[in-house]
């Protein structure tokens, strides 16, 4: 069901999701961890794409000619999915400096009150 | 007019909470309000065989009713356990009422609302037909007594009230789930219960999260600090009759459920089923230990309040023991203590109204500034001690007899001997408020708070004298039951041992009393003030009452010996268990580190340890 | 009666939060009343739903002109509008403890029917991938309104949930993708028919990646490490809101996904499992906090495994049950997070506070006639006809141990400086006391509608 | 009917009338026999008559009001009843109409009678008297009632009566071993009971001027000491009902009015010998304070009282 040519590409989307997770669970400082999120964000949507993929397959642009085209749907999804998480990042990186103007570090406190 | 009962108490409620401004018409409206279920209990006395008068039953009452409120059903019927129940419910609750209606100040509608909240609750307790309808009207009058504790503004009150109500609701629905599992249904009258012991668990349970309502130990530790946290109206209703509904709540799971062969499954102790038996002895621990921390007491509501959990420790051996003869000792034991106590938290309040004092070691010889007050707090107290000129004694005397008949040479001299401690503590409230030394210029209780007094003191008189009326409408409890009622006439009582004639006791009291009267009128006398004895009329410069008045550490040998052992007893135990749950709650709390790398931990563990448990293993 | 389209529910609130700043431009204090008319309106929107469904059974509503599986469905199920009309009822009762505050947000209120809209979203669609993107908006919406307070505490939760929300966001989607690569739909209807096409492992990788994503969201336990963080550091509204709204939209889906989407017998007892982990991580949390709002979060986070223990026992009393939990809980925590602003002192005192506050409580407790009574008796009644005692055991525990600290809460309302509430809160939260109050004496109106909803679930529908 | 009323009344009152008069013979006869056992001569055996008198035909009377009035009334009427609820020499008057526990409880309304006047006098030596008076009863109760109610389960009746009747033809409960311990046992409690030493604390006349009675005088203190008299009659009679078959040697319906002198006579001598024996102990033996009083009751003779228990346990099934 899913062609042998796109192992590589699933190589690549564990990879990226592995370096994002190790970061979320690694670092302590906002834009490290913003960044890591892009990276998981990343390689989810390398993932989607590469479902809709057919070797040899088209855009699905009707022109009398589409026996073999790439599913539509799957790029539609990560269209979305960029969206979403362009605004996610841009949400996170303004809370980063409101937390930022509030203390004075980008680091997670870890003495910090939020905890137990 | 049954449904219209629930239905006034739930727009009474609401009404004098919008009458919060005017105490005096929220009391009014509160009082019409509290009669109705006196009108019905008028109207079921046929139930019992009382015959009273057509002219009293103003209203009709139906005798069942049935009401679908949405998921369930509530099903009411009356019983003459219920109707026992209710007689001590429905007289007190309109006198405590009035009696709240000069002693209650602030945020009266409040207090009016949950007090008719309660009375709904416990109203619907004792019709109840099964146990969905019992637990709903058992938990909402178990609410409304903590709205009316939290206006004690006291922490501990608070937290053990809400703790320990939580752990009786939760007893009871976890047992009601058994006997619900194993029969299939939810009618108290369709209940089959085979021996099991998964059934005794549940019954266990059930019996256990009345214990807590009823304050037996070591469940009890709420009662003082609620007891001596809340406005004394309120109390003497919660000392007076919430506390029995746990007593009702065990005869009917005990012997309305389940059935004394039931528990002779498990064998049986000179006749008495060994849960029976455990309940007893506990019964009698609770009897004794009650006892022995109410002379400790300096404080006079904790005095009562400890005294409440000792009395109601006999009517749990009463119902232990569970012979007719216990039963009715319990039953009666319970009539008592309603109006005796309710009469001495009333009057304690009286006293305080007055005074603005609890300590007993700061009150003293109110007995001549309020004797009416004093007049009715000491036929309590007689009834407390169950001298025998009182109707306590029938009842003690009673469970007295149940005990010996059935031979327990162990739980006897306990229950004799916790009774001698009655003595001694209700010398100390004699004493130490009402005798002695006079220390506080104040007049008498206003009339609506002696007029409440004196009219719940009423049926302890009539009960002296003809204490046959209390095992009549017992009777038909024990019949429903298949049982043998105890013989009796009206005043006396015939058991297999002996029997009690309190016309014989009354009629020689009285003629030893002129014999008396006539020797002691002999001469005349005068009257002279206190001082003048003991300091020549004379009193020093400085003169401190505190120091003639020797109310404070009355019982302090006492203390010296028992005081290691009682004090704080249970509540140490209690304060372990909590710490146990304070170290587990600690352990999850530290699952929250409030660090995101720990969070994302969890969640890529979770996911692996997911993927590991279905796909890989 | 007219059938107003379902889809009106999401659009109008959607529509009119960007007109928002508009509004803004003539009078800042004008957004407010704006708000709370558009809040309204989506409310009456959602009972005339409500109506309709209850009367008709489930509304379809097909958008953008593809038929389904290709276009996108939006379908109320009972449970689905017993929601919808649960979440945009209250947001506007909750939204009116704002007008007591100074500050006039056009950001806060937009955000504010940003989330009513996409929770809506949530327990109305038919789609997964739509599913996928209202949780998005959801949850960047609760992130903004976190945040909104603007103190070091609410930077702080707002980015512990924006961190844990995009993972979990993540693993929806690669379960979605998972799905679609095999089966090449996302409608709910065409997945459940042909879930069993699905290999195995497939299968259950997709389901485990789902209850991961989705789970973040409805609080469930190893997942839910944002929940005391976010909403200690919220405003007292927007904590009030989250437990209205994102969190019962969440465990909406996980309803879905186990009900209808995979419903092999592994998920239910995986979900009782984690139910029971929440509930006694969530309320032995609570046991010991100090701080009110986090001990509320802790509190909700062991409600929502009550409710996901009721949702995974496979039975219509048990489902009845959790729509009851479902309802209390929205309820009940709403009034207790908007009576938790300076919660220190002298609160009770007060009796149009200490009414609502104390009913809340009780409610949660488990109290009747109040709807958290009804739902944890028929959790048990479910229960104990299977005789499963230590269920049963831990759900006692749990209960004393609520009612431990419920009561050093009330306790701690009692004493200390008198401080008060602002006249709109106490509005809000006295008209939530009402809604219980009527709740709790008409269940019946609660209760079809929860039958209905168990049945249809029961059988695979919404 | 009407005169079988009369009758009856007259009875009780001469019933009443003789316990007084035993009383006071009794309080010369303490006095006596202390004296000899000092070495002393002592006032004459009618002392007890003399003081009594003298009390009663005092002239200035003091009171501190109505409550105070009260003791003198309850506990002269109190222990009165309590005397008419026991079988005497196996006459049962009233007895029949109550039982054990009756007893018990009536012994109750003079002390707290009594009591409820001390403290209205409100001298703090009454009321550190009654205190340790009321604790004392605590104390001794305690050993009393478990043999009580081995008794009671032992013979399977509450009524004292019925009690005296199972013992007749000398079957004494003393004769039976465990009983015979108990008998030892209650005898240390009837030590508390007569408040003779070593357990006097209550009344210690040195230390809180006769503690209760400090504010009493001419006919309340008279009326008080017509109490503490009969007190000793009631419950050396109690003690004798118990044990010692209440002093019935002849039957009644074999003898005839001989039996009920003889009985009295025996019933007479039995009193005056356990008298006579706390005498003895009162004589010799120094006070204890109120918690070794507390101690050595629940300690030793509650002890001692809980082994009779068990051996009755033992014997007894049901």
């Amino acid at each position: 069901m899913i062609p042998e040519l796109l192992q590589p590409v699933f190589v690549i989307s564990a990879a990226l999701l592995s370096i994002g997770l190790y970061g979320v669970m690694s670092k302590r400082n906002m834009l490290k961890i913003i960044i890591s999120l892009g990276l998981v964000d990343t390689g989810v949507n390398v993932l989607i794409v590469a479902m809709g993929y057919l070797p040899g397959g088209t855009a699905p642009i009707e022109n009398g000619n589409y026996a073999l085209y790439v599913d539509p749907v799957p790029q539609a999804l990560v269209l979305t999915a960029i969206v979403i998480g362009v605004s996610v990042m841009a949400l996170a990186l303004a809370v980063a400096m409101g937390y930022y103007r509030k203390t004075g570090t980008l680091e997670l406190d870890k003495e910090g009150v939020m905890k137990w | 007019m049954l449904m219209e009962t629930f239905y006034a108490f739930i727009i009474g409620s609401l009404v004098v909470l919008a009458l919060n401004r005017f105490p005096r018409i929220a009391a009014v409206v509160a009082i019409a309000v509290s009669l109705l279920p006196l009108f019905a209990l008028i109207y079921w006395a046929p139930l019992v065989g009382l015959t009273l008068p057509s002219y009293l039953s103003l209203l009709r009452f139906e005798t069942e009713i049935s009401y679908a409120l949405g998921p369930g059903t509530i099903l009411l019927q009356i019983t003459p356990l219920g109707w026992f129940f209710l007689f001590l419910l429905a007289t007190t609750f309109p006198l405590v009422l009035l009696f709240a209606s000069s002693f209650v100040r602030d945020n009266a509608g409040g207090f009016y609302a949950s007090m008719l909240l309660t009375m709904l609750g416990s109203f619907g307790v004792l019709l109840a037909r099964d146990m969905l309808t019992f637990f709903i009207f058992w938990e909402i009058m178990s609410w409304s007594i903590l709205a009316l504790v939290l206006r004690g503004h006291d922490r501990r009150a608070i937290v053990s009230y809400l703790a320990f109500g939580s752990l009786s609701a939760m007893l009871l629905l976890f047992g009601f789930m058994i006997l619900y599992y194993k029969t299939g249904t939810f009618l108290f009258g369709e209940m089959a219960l085979e021996a099991t012991p998964l059934t005794l668990a549940g019954i266990s349970m059930i019996v256990a999260g009345f214990a807590v309502k009823g304050a037996l130990m070591p469940l009890h530790v709420w009662a003082p600090h609620v007891y001596s946290r809340s406005e004394e109206p309120f109390v003497a209703f919660l000392s007076g009759g919430l506390s029995k509904l746990g007593y009702f709540g065990m005869i009917l799971f005990m012997y309305g459920v389940a059935t004394v062969p039931f528990f002779a499954t498990w064998g049986t102790f000179r006749g008495v089923p060994y849960f029976g038996y455990a309940l007893a002895v506990i019964g009698a621990f609770t009897a004794f230990a009650g006892t022995v921390l109410a002379i400790m007491q300096d404080d006079l509501r904790k005095l009562l309040a400890y005294s409440s959990i000792g009395q109601l420790g006999y009517v749990a051996i009463g119902i232990g023991i569970g012979t007719p003869l216990a039963l009715t000792g319990a039953l009666f034991q319970a009539l008592n203590h309603t109006f005796f106590k309710a009469v001495l938290f009333l009057a304690a309040g009286a006293v305080y109204y007055r005074t603005g004092r609890w300590k007993i070691s700061e009150l003293g010889g109110l007995g001549y500034k309020m004797p009416f007050t004093f007049l009715a707090a000491l036929f309590a107290i007689f009834a407390l001690a169950s001298i025998p000129i009182t109707s306590g004694f029938a009842a003690k005397w009673l469970l007295y007899e149940a005990a010996i008949e059935q031979g327990f040479l162990f739980v006897t001299p306990i229950m004799l001997i916790a009774g001698v401690g009655a003595f001694l503590y209700a010398y100390k409230i004699l004493y130490g408020v009402f005798l002695g030394e006079p220390r506080h210029d104040v007049r008498e209780a206003p009339l609506s708070q002696l007029v409440a007094m004196w009219i719940l003191v009423l049926p302890l008189v009539v009960f002296l004298v003809f204490p046959g009326w209390v095992l009549d409408i017992t009777s038909p409890i024990l019949q429903e039951y298949g049982m043998q009622p105890v013989a009796h006439t009206p005043y006396v009582i015939t058991t297999n041992l002996a029997a009690y004639n309190t016309i014989a006791v009354i009629l020689a009291l009285i003629g030893t009393l002129f014999l008396a009267l006539i020797l002691y009128k002999w001469k005349p006398q005068k009257v002279v003030p206190h001082e003048d004895n003991y300091l020549a009329g004379e009193p020093p410069e400085n003169y401190e009452y505190i120091s003639m008045h020797a109310a404070s550490n009355y019982y302090e040998p006492f203390e010296d010996v028992f005081g290691g052992i009682f004090r704080k007893g249970a509540e140490r135990g209690w304060e372990i268990v909590l710490a146990g749950a304070e170290f587990l709650s600690n352990g999850a709390r530290r699952i929250y580190t409030g660090l995101t790398e720990d969070y994302s931990i969890y969640i890529l563990l979770f996911f692996l340890v997911l993927v590991g448990w279905w796909l890989l293993w | 009666m007219v059938a107003l389209p379902p889809v009106l529910l999401i659009a109008l609130p959607l529509l009119f939060a960007f007109l928002a700043p508009l509004v803004g431009m003539v009078s800042r204090r004008m957004v407010k009343l704006y708000t709370l008319l558009v809040l309204i309106l989506n409310a009456l929107l959602s009972i005339l739903l409500f109506i309709n469904v209850m009367a008709n059974g489930v509304v379809y509503e097909q958008l953008s002109g593809f038929y389904p599986p290709v276009g996108i469905l939006l379908s109320v199920g009972y449970l689905g509008a017993i929601l919808a009309v649960l979440i945009n009822v209250l947001s506007p009762v909750v939204y009116l403890s704002y007008f007591g505050e100074a500050e006039n947000s056009v950001k806060f209120s937009m955000l504010y029917m940003l989330v009513t809209a996409s929770s809506t979203g949530i327990v109305i669609t038919g789609d997964l991938f739509n599913m996928f993107v209202f949780f998005e908006i959801t949850a960047v919406g609760s992130y903004g309104l976190v945040a909104s307070l603007r103190t070091k505490e609410a930077f702080e939760g707002s980015f512990k949930y924006i961190v844990l929300g995009s993972i979990g966001s993540a693993f929806i989607l690669m379960g979605i993708a998972t799905i679609y690569g095999y089966l090449k739909t996302l409608n709910f209807y065409d997945i459940a028919l042909r879930i069993d096409t699905m290999p195995e492992t497939a299968r259950l990788m997709s389901f485990i990646f789902l209850i991961v994503g989705i789970g973040v969201e409805a609080e469930i336990f190893p997942l839910n490490g944002w929940v005391p963080d976010a909403y200690q550091g919220a405003s007292n509204r927007v904590a009030s809101f989250l437990s209205v709204g994102p969190s019962k939209a969440g465990i909406y889906a996980i309803a879905r996904l186990i009900f209808t989407l995979i419903p092999i017998m592994s998920g239910f007892e995986l979900s009782l499992l984690l139910g029971i982990f929440t509930l006694v991580v969530g309320e032995l949390a609570a046991l010991r906090q100090r701080d009110v709002k986090r001990m509320l979060a802790y509190s909700s986070i062991g409600q929502m495994g009550l409710i996901l223990i009721a949702l995974s026992l496979h039975s219509e009393t048990a489902l009845v049950a959790a729509v009851f939990l479902m309802v209390g809980h929205a309820l009940a925590k709403s009034i207790l997070f908007i009576g938790s602003r300076d919660y220190s002192g002298g609160l009770l005192r007060n009796p149009l506070i200490a009414g609502p506050l104390f009913l809340g409580v009780l409610s949660i407790v488990g109290m009747p006639p109040f709807p958290g009574f009804w739902g944890k008796w028929y959790l048990m009644v479910d229960l104990a006809s299977r005789g499963a005692w230590t269920i049963i055991l831990l759900i006692v525990f749990t209960a004393i141990v609520e009612g431990v600290y419920y009561s050093r809460y009330l306790f701690r309302g009692l004493n200390g400086e008198i401080r008060t509430l602002t006249k709109s809160e106490i509005a809000s939260i006295i008209i939530l006391a009402s809604i219980l109050i009527l709740i709790g004496l008409f269940p019946q109106y609660l209760y079809d509608p929860a039958v209905m909803a168990a049945r249809s679930l029961l059988g695979g529908g919404p | 009917m009407v005169i079988e009323i009369i009758e009856k009344i007259l009875l009780l009152s001469g019933m009443v009338a003789l316990g007084f008069i035993i009383g006071m013979f009794f309080n010369g006869f303490a006095r006596k026999v202390t004296a000899r056992i000092h070495n002393r001569v002592g006032p004459p055996i009618y002392q007890g008559y003399l003081d009594v008198f003298k009390l009663f035909a005092k002239k200035t009377n003091i009171s501190h009001g109505w409550i105070f009035d009260l003791a003198a009334l309850f506990s002269v009427a109190g222990i009165a009843l309590a005397f008419l609820f026991l079988p005497v020499a196996g006459i049962s008057l009233l007895s029949t109409e109550g039982d054990l526990f009756l007893i018990l409880y009536l012994l109750a309304i003079p002390a707290l009678g009594f009591a409820l006047g001390a403290g209205a006098s409100g001298n703090p030596n009454a009321a550190v008297g009654i205190m340790r008076a009321l604790m004392l009863m605590l104390a001794y109760e305690l050993p009393l009632v478990m043999v009580i109610v081995a008794m009671m389960v032992h013979y399977n009746t509450t009524s004292l009566a019925t009690l005296v009747q199972m013992q007749s033809n000398f079957k004494w409960a003393l004769f039976v071993p465990q009983f015979f311990i108990g008998a030892i046992i209650v005898d240390m409690a009837l030590q508390g009971m007569l408040m003779e030493k070593p357990f006097d604390i209550a009344i210690a006349p040195h230390e809180i001027a006769s503690g209760p009675m400090v504010e009493f005088g001419g006919k309340h203190l008279g009326a008080l000491m017509l109490y503490k008299m009969m007190a000793i009659v009631v419950e050396t009679t109690l003690f004798v009902d118990l044990f010692l078959g209440g002093g019935v040697v002849l039957s009644v319906e074999q003898y005839g009015w001989i039996a009920y002198l003889v009985n009295f006579l025996v019933w007479f001598a039995l009193i005056t010998f356990v008298f006579f024996l706390a005498l003895l102990i009162n004589a010799v033996f120094p006070r204890f304070r109120i918690e070794q009083a507390l101690k050595f009751y629940w300690k030793y003779d509650a002890l001692a009282a809980l082994l009779l228990l068990i051996w009755v346990y033992a014997g007894v099934s049901i």
